[in-house]
């Protein structure tokens, strides 16, 4: 029973690095949701902090495209971007190689994790942890779902790995918090960047919101791509700690969508049930 | 498989300082290293932004390519339209599914 | 039901790198038994090989070591050793993306399977493909399970990856072939090379033959190592092959041991039980 | 988690032109590129291959630095014993278990 906080969140590049380019009450809303996480994880007492997200070509690439990766190194790297450009400075983030082997043990019976001994964030990881942890005194585990490149893993596998994820955590005798990172839609780097379907976004967060599993599993890659562009793929992250949290609900803290951001900005935590 | 061979060179050209110092000073030499078409060797040599959109480059890695040569950023996004009305629709890659637009 | 042949066999570099330093009598049987394989193959009328290895740091490396990869290019390119030493000539070798990914979609329901769009083989695959296939003239299909860097994916999930494997060739239109190769007792590059556990190799066999699931599973890793060595780590290749067969029983065409190749030689078929 | 840059070093010896190269030419720059202890560099740099084999550095990967040296297959195996003999028994990695000897 170690699993102490779970929530989800965007980690769009325009957050940091177009920052004053955002409505201000709207970002005022925003970074006050980030805070009220990061005051959440810190008050959860957790010693690490697992962050399932969907890296945008940094370390993973066609050439072994993994489904599902997760971090096993002493520390990393990130954000591997400009400085300037993403407003992020780049720093070494604690690891623990030892707790992300436990973990992985665990995981491998359900879920056919590949592991990485290095790993280097992009703003996918570096842009929550920038609002999360921003002194970087906690542990993190990265994990990754393959989002970017198909063939993509099919949605309910992504609501197993969170379910394994979690039967990892409370086997295990550390304070863990999880989050999810990514989308909802988007179409990042392509004609339609900036584009926001608040339509698509609500119903989908209503779905997390009451952990509805057959709602938030009924989606094909078609209907995503079609409706919540390229970046709507990274829903992957959020069935996962829907996963890692079956039967329980969720709040939502923050929905601002920023066309400066490129993307509907959201924070939610979801309860943990303790079984 | 082509596509797989672009997107490579780019992620290479993206992720590792040498591949860039090479291109920089060694272009041909580098490309040849890649098993790339005629059409593909010109859209990256010129480059063709649009084409290599057209040609199924996904926007993560060909935003990068777009920095490399300093094109800024609403160009590029200007560049993909553009190619798109110039070469026609999204050949293949995750775009052709809607032929590089919205529908 | 279009999986039409299933064997297993071994890969070692000596076979063909230190072919003249085996004794006669046992190098003759052996390759009088990848031959009889070679002819089962082409009469099954596969139009597809799929080889089921596990390579030697040759792609995969801990900075992202996939449990699970399968190969989704055109052509791939082997073997990457010194052609002299390996005693093979490096070729191009065909392959087939779009039946690859077909595989790749259906697998990907129930093994987290990584992708990978280019791959050099190493002696793990050339080895039997230069028995198998020595004109290159049917697409293979080349697939990892990480048998190298612990953590090591659970014997059982080898076993549902061959079933995974099985079903997606069942539901294609294309005649596949499919052979596991590697193991089983040995010590590779360690001060324990050239030796042999013949016990240890007959066991396996055995339950092999009589795809005795219970037995093929019952291995620990530590046991493993401390009785056949890192080189029976192996062993997944074989299960997976049984995986696909499950129900059905096999033959044992060669167990020839031979230390100057430092490994048990071996050459098996499976039988295929249409359902 | 050092282990893992000493073999990522060999690894990319062994996959790498460039590499090696930079390891002929450059050797210190090169070295200094990865996340190494005192005793690791020492080790590689002599090369001792029985040290490295003590370390932890896996066969299939340890195998291809003897031979970048030109060291015989036989001096090879032979090295690692003498390792375990001079530095003691395996201490981390898949050798550790049974301390890179047959139990
Ligand atoms: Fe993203
Ligand atoms: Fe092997």
């Amino acid at each position: 029973m170690t699993l102490v906080f779970a929530g989800a969140c965007s980690h769009a590049p325009g957050i940091t690095g177009r920052a004053n380019r955002g409505d201000p009450e709207q970002r005022k809303n925003l970074l006050e949701s980030y805070d009220k996480m990061r005051l959440a994880i810190k008050s959860s007492g957790a010693e690490a902090l697992i962050v399932i997200a969907a890296e945008h070509f940094a370390n993973f690439f066609m050439n072994n495209m993994p489904a599902y990766c997760i971090g096993m190194a002493d520390y990393y790297e990130g954000p591997i971007e400009d400085e300037e450009w993403l407003g992020i400075k780049r720093v070494k983030v604690p690891g623990n190689s030892e707790l992300s082997e436990e973990i992985i043990q665990i995981v491998m019976n359900d879920i056919d994790v590949s592991y990485a001994q290095e790993w280097k964030f992009d703003h996918g990881i570096s842009v929550p942890l920038n609002f999360l942890t921003p002194n970087y005194d906690i542990d993190v585990i990265p994990v990754n779902i393959n989002c970017q490149g198909p063939p993509l893993t099919p949605l309910n596998r992504a609501y197993e790995f969170g379910k394994s994820i979690r039967k990892a955590c409370d086997s295990i005798n550390t304070k863990i918090a999880i989050i999810g990172t990514g989308g909802i839609s988007h179409w990042p780097c392509t004609p339609d960047s900036g584009k926001i379907n608040e339509d698509f976004d609500k119903t989908f967060l209503n779905s997390f919101i009451f952990n509805d599993k057959k709602a938030l599993l009924s989606y094909s890659d078609k209907e995503t791509y079609e409706k919540a562009g390229q970046g709507g793929f990274e829903i992957r992250t959020w069935i996962a700690v829907a996963g890692a949290c079956e039967g329980s609900k969720g709040e939502l803290w923050c929905y601002e969508p920023i066309p400066n951001y490129a993307v509907g900005c959201t924070v939610a935590n979801m309860e943990i049930n303790y079984k | 498989m082509s596509l797989y061979y672009v997107q490579k060179l780019i992620y290479e050209l993206n992720r590792n300082p040498d591949t860039t110092k090479r291109f920089e000073e060694n272009r041909e030499a580098l490309l040849a290293s890649y098993d790339l078409t005629d059409e593909e060797l010109t859209a990256i040599r010129k480059p063709d932004i649009g084409l290599l959109y057209v040609l199924g480059v996904n926007g993560q890695i060909l935003m990068h390519y777009a920095a490399l040569w300093k094109i800024p950023w609403d160009d590029y996004l200007k560049s993909m339209e553009d190619g798109v009305k110039e070469h026609g629709p999204v050949r293949t890659g995750l775009y052709a599914r809607t032929e590089g637009k919205l529908s």
